[in-house]
């Protein structure tokens, strides 16, 4: 019942339109070469996203993943391609780690048509359903039983995909995550639901801390109360989360129930663009935490073994430049929806 | 044409579209082994298996969430909410996640899942179980709202809501459950958006949906002894909202009244009387009368319940004023006052 | 900070009528015989609500308490006159324990105007609030953050009044019993929440088996996700009730933290007045159940110590029955609420 | 008379009042350490410790839950949703507690309790953030729903609705809070359901609340250059909604606008349209003309966003529509077709 779809050498541009190329169909995903060399542009990315936001081309709210790099990298690394998943509204980075084309996403930043979303979503709703990503949803927590659903409709149709569900720590407060992960929970012993949960725990929802938060600060253990196995790992680490991701997948693939993984990691940004003064946490806080970068620690990991050296890693940034750049030309560079796009895509039956 | 129930309408609806359709799924609570609360699903979990017919703990965000998520990868959920106001604390779900997911996608999916269950009041559920909901989904653009009042609409709309790609707030009525109509046969399927001329008259047009259909009706046999002509207009759907079919009657009897069960201010009826003023100002002879629960929370005391809900009486007495054959309702009484809070 | 207030010795009627007296006016509230008596007038009170139902007196829905008398005898046996508390809609039972005369339920039963609530809230929405009841709520797991926030509201005005909230096993996977317990739980760390949770797991919400709801049975388990201590009692037993009662009361009193008890009982009458065929549980298992009668359980207790024997025990349920008469004909002479009432309370203030 | 913004009008309310009233309490995200989203409870914390300034986990309706049984319990708690969009998922909490427990419960409990944030759209926050949540709540008995317009207003209604023994839904607008305004020294509160005459006129009455009454108000500019004499009727609460203010203004001017941000279909403007022509329909010239945002889910360009909103000129043409100085909307445009989905 396998069902594996190779990777699209060219995959269709969002929007069918032509953009900016995917930094990820130059080298084959499973190398860590190539996921560095990717954690580098989208870290680029963001800070180009955040420059972009102060000069007025992007507009609403601006969430960034800066620091947070290896928790998504080790999970998509792991995800086969018919494999799907959901997130937060911290989804940019998701984005471009499947495999679209960051002009794409920075044209839906700038609200052009050949925007990730034709420029509906914006930061919040990155959507690329072509490569399994069912989207970045807004309100906290809400886009967790999607995922639930998505998980009992894969094995419904007999498949063995699973899917992924990306969450912050201030999303395991809401009502909906509980109701969600009991459902998941009873489908699991059914074997009809496949889903890998990730906690993307940086610490804070937005400026309330998990402890302030959250009456046990252990999260991962509230995954017992729905009989769903748990654990948590150094969400810095590139291959420590790799690994965990790749047993979890697996695991969830053979046995269809869902497994859940603590992945602790930290904020380099504010919560979002207007968080800037951050009066909940300290400069020192930061400090310590960006001491533990997840590029730089992927990086040194990979000089130990050779793979990188100085030259090597200068390239890749430089690379990662031109690709940033581009991918702002490409957004400039686009048109905005057209008017006709206003009442398009509200239905989808006539009348 | 069978006669059947408002029930077994849709229950045959559900069988036929289930047999016809794997990828439909059922989910709700106490509706496998319980066999449903009003029995709309009796037997089928014996029938299609607990994959397709799933009894869900009460969490209702978390069950319609899941049917969204089910809806996006290629299922066809129908869930089933116990009653309509337990739809209240999955609301977020609904408004923020399945009425707009595809437009915020760029169109990337199609969501097509249907939420039904009982909706209205009148057998003294008291407050928190009294509501009608309508007025709360109608305003939502990238949902659809069908009101059924007989089984041959609950069948006909159901079908279409079970073959479209958006989700449809399917509010059916628990006082209608065993009300029997002829349903045509086979394949039957009622478009959204068609309201019904229910019964043809030229003095004065009233709109309802839902159960007040019936009770428009019993004012117009009333209005008929008196020599007054109703012509009752059954909406079927709010939105789409037939606003065609309106104007057309309005335009023939100058005269409109609007019946509908909840309260009054920034109710259902609201918008059709202003889409009627809007549509036939100049052929209106009257201002249009909207027919309305009161303004309170729903309560238990049956005298009280009956003071609440709109009966044919009221309809009568509104369709008169609009002819100007009852004095109208001018210096408010006490009680129109505070119907506003 | 103590603020005791003694039982007033006759307590005002619900909606300031007269109305038949309370059973519990008879003898002190302390003495388990007292609670015995009671236990047996409130399950002759709940068959004649079954039989006026059938009769159609009363409309609506209607919930029994039938079989779980045990847990909020042994609750309600420990609170203190100026605690309170809150319930679900099954709720009948907890007025009359309380101290409510069953004349002004049954009358609410009826819709009458000498109801305890004037009529206008029915079988679901029992209050008494002079006596601390802060009534019973329709919605599943809706009524639960309100105890948290009245729990908090006692400490805030620097009284050691706690609030207990009874809920139902069936409540536990709602969403809002999870956020209202993290609350609580956060809280209760600056001794802010004297709160005890009962939980009557009567092993069935409707028709859905515990099992079948909650991804774990163990429901008591899932307090530990909220930091909140929890133990499970066997809830057919009075005396063990009672006894697990006072321990969490006193801890919730004292250290203004939330405390929480599962009290496993069953429910020997259908989920409501429709459920007549009950198809998820078989007549067997409600035979094996009905052998651990928690009144019949007390009153072997109580005839072991020689407190109760034949013709006490007869007197009793003669009593018993008079009382529950002379509460039907109370709320059949009673007048249904004036047409003036229907735009009654819907607001404080002035239009 | 001091000139203040409307964020400073409501924060000194909540200052004035607080010290005034210890029973007052503050709960929301990030309302205290991170001095709140849009700082209208900056250095409140500080001010008045943990215990009076709740910081809440992101749990809507665990914590409107709780600040319903606060009320209950003599407490005033003030709740900020940090946007009404969010306030969805504690829309049951709200409807079937606090608005009908002192009615279910046969008067036997206050519910003082204000629920406050921004709503509306207009930043580009896309279909999940942008919002205006008026028409679901000013459904419902038992709330009360304001919408301040100025700095004075929202000073004015706050303390009224922080003074009162019911739940009060207080919608301050995003777009407002940097607006400055003259707010009245002292003790200065606002009754609730008396709309204030914003700008007096002859010719046509155009009604709004919050944001749209400055839309109307520039409206009203354009249109005096055109020799037309526009009334602007500021509702200032939905609920209770003022009637005699708008039926005497439409019975001087014989024509009426209704301006409002969200989609037309079953939301406000309807209500407010037809209680204007049930009113007045004998004295209007015209039908009372609904200007309001299109019928879609927000989209995030900021080109399409504008598309949506309500804009002054739409408020122009409308009112000389109703002066049949522009030719009406008959035959309707295809996009007027999709409006109702
Ligand atoms: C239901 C709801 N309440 C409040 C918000 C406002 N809000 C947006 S992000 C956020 C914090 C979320 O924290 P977390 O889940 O840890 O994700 P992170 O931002 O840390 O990635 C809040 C409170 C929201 N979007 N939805
Ligand atoms: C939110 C919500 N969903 C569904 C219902 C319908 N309903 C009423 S009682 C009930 C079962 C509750 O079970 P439990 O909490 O165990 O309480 P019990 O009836 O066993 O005392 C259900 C599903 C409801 N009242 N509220
Ligand atoms: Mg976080
Ligand atoms: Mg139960």
């Amino acid at each position: 019942m396998a069902n594996r779809t190779a990777r699209k050498d060219t995959p269709r541009e969002p929007g069918g339109v032509a953009s900016a190329a995917s930094p990820l169909q130059a080298a084959a995903l499973s190398s860590t070469l190539a996921w560095y060399r990717t954690m580098v542009i989208a870290r680029r990315f963001e800070e180009e996203t955040e420059r972009a936001f102060r000069r007025g081309k992007i507009g609403g709210y601006l969430h960034v993943y800066s620091g947070q790099e290896a928790v998504a990298a080790g999970f998509l690394a792991e995800l086969r391609d018919d494999d799907i998943f959901f997130t937060a509204y911290r989804d940019h980075t998701h984005a471009i780690f499947r495999g679209a084309a960051p002009g794409a996403v920075m044209a839906e930043l700038y609200g052009k048509s050949t925007g990730l979303a034709r420029g509906k979503g914006g930061s919040m709703h990155m959507f690329d359903v072509s490569r399994g990503f069912y989207g970045g949803y807004g309100i906290v927590g809400g886009h967790i039983p999607l995922a639930v659903g998505a998980a009992y409709a894969l094995r419904y149709h007999g498949t063995d995909r699973v899917c992924l569900v990306f969450l912050g720590d201030g999303a395991m407060n809401t009502g909906v995550f509980h109701e969600s992960f009991n459902l998941a929970g009873l489908w699991g012993k059914e074997g009809l639901c496949p889903l890998v949960i990730v906690v993307e725990n940086n610490e804070y929802g937005m400026g309330t801390s998990v402890a302030r938060a959250s009456a046990v600060i252990d999260l991962a253990s509230r995954f017992s109360g729905y009989a769903i196995p748990n654990e948590r790992v150094d969400g810095m680490d590139f291959m420590t989360v790799r690994e965990a991701a790749a047993r979890a997948i697996a695991q969830a693939r053979s046995t269809g129930h869902p497994m859940a993984i603590e992945a602790h990691t930290y904020r380099f940004a504010g919560h979002g663009a207007a968080d800037v003064f951050q009066p909940y946490r300290s400069k020192n806080e930061i400090e310590d935490a960006r001491a533990r970068d997840p590029v730089v620690i992927l990086e040194q990991r990979l000089r130990g073994t050779g793979l990188l050296d100085e030259t090597r890693v200068a390239a890749i940034h430089e690379e990662a430049e031109h690709i940033v750049a581009d991918a702002v030309r490409f957004a400039e560079e686009s048109p905005p929806p057209p008017p006709e796009d206003l009442y398009a895509d509200v239905y989808g039956d006539e009348g | 044409m069978a006669e059947l129930s408002y029930r077994d309408a849709i229950r045959s609806t559900l069988i036929e579209e289930m047999d016809r359709d794997p990828s439909i799924v059922l989910l709700g609570e106490d509706i496998g082994v319980y066999q449903g609360t009003f029995r709309i699903t009796a037997d089928l979990l014996a029938r299609y298996g607990a994959k397709r017919v799933i009894d869900t703990p009460i969490s209702e965000a978390g069950f319609v969430g899941a049917a969204i998520g089910m809806a996006m990868l290629g299922l066809r959920p129908v869930v089933e909410v116990m009653t309509w106001n337990f739809s209240l604390v999955a609301f977020d779900q609904i408004i923020n996640n399945a009425a707009k997911v595809r437009y915020f996608s760029g169109g990337q999916v199609d969501v097509p899942l249907v939420i039904r269950g009982p909706n209205g009041a009148g057998v003294q559920l008291s407050a928190q179980h009294s509501q009608s909901v309508e007025a709360f989904y109608a305003h939502v653009p990238g949902l659809r709202v069908a009101t059924p009042a007989t089984p041959a609409e609950a069948k006909g709309l159901l079908r279409t809501a079970m073959r479209g790609r958006d989700p449809v707030i399917f509010l059916e009525h628990a006082a209608l459950y065993s009300h029997k109509g002829d349903v045509p046969d086979g394949d039957f399927a009622l478009p959204f958006g068609a309201a019904e001329i229910a019964r043809p008259g030229r003095d004065v047009t009233i709109v309802a949906y839902s159960r007040m259909v019936s009770v428009a009706l019993e004012a117009a046999d009333h209005l008929a002894e008196d020599g007054i002509a109703a012509e009752v207009i059954n909406l079927r759907t709010l939105r789409p909202l037939d606003h065609r079919t309106m104007i057309e009657s309005v335009s023939r009897t100058h005269r409109a009244v609007v019946v509908q069960e909840q309260w009054r201010p920034f109710g259902a009826a609201a918008e059709i009387a202003a889409t009627i003023t809007e549509g036939a100002f100049d052929l209106l002879d009257a201002p249009v009368e909207r027919v309305t629960g009161a303004d309170v929370p729903m309560p238990y005391a049956r005298n009280l319940e009956q003071l609440v809900l709109p009966h044919a009486e009221d309809v009568v007495r509104a369709a008169r004023r609009t002819l100007y054959r009852e004095e109208s309702k001018s210096g408010a009484p006490m009680t129109e006052g505070r119907r506003d809070g």
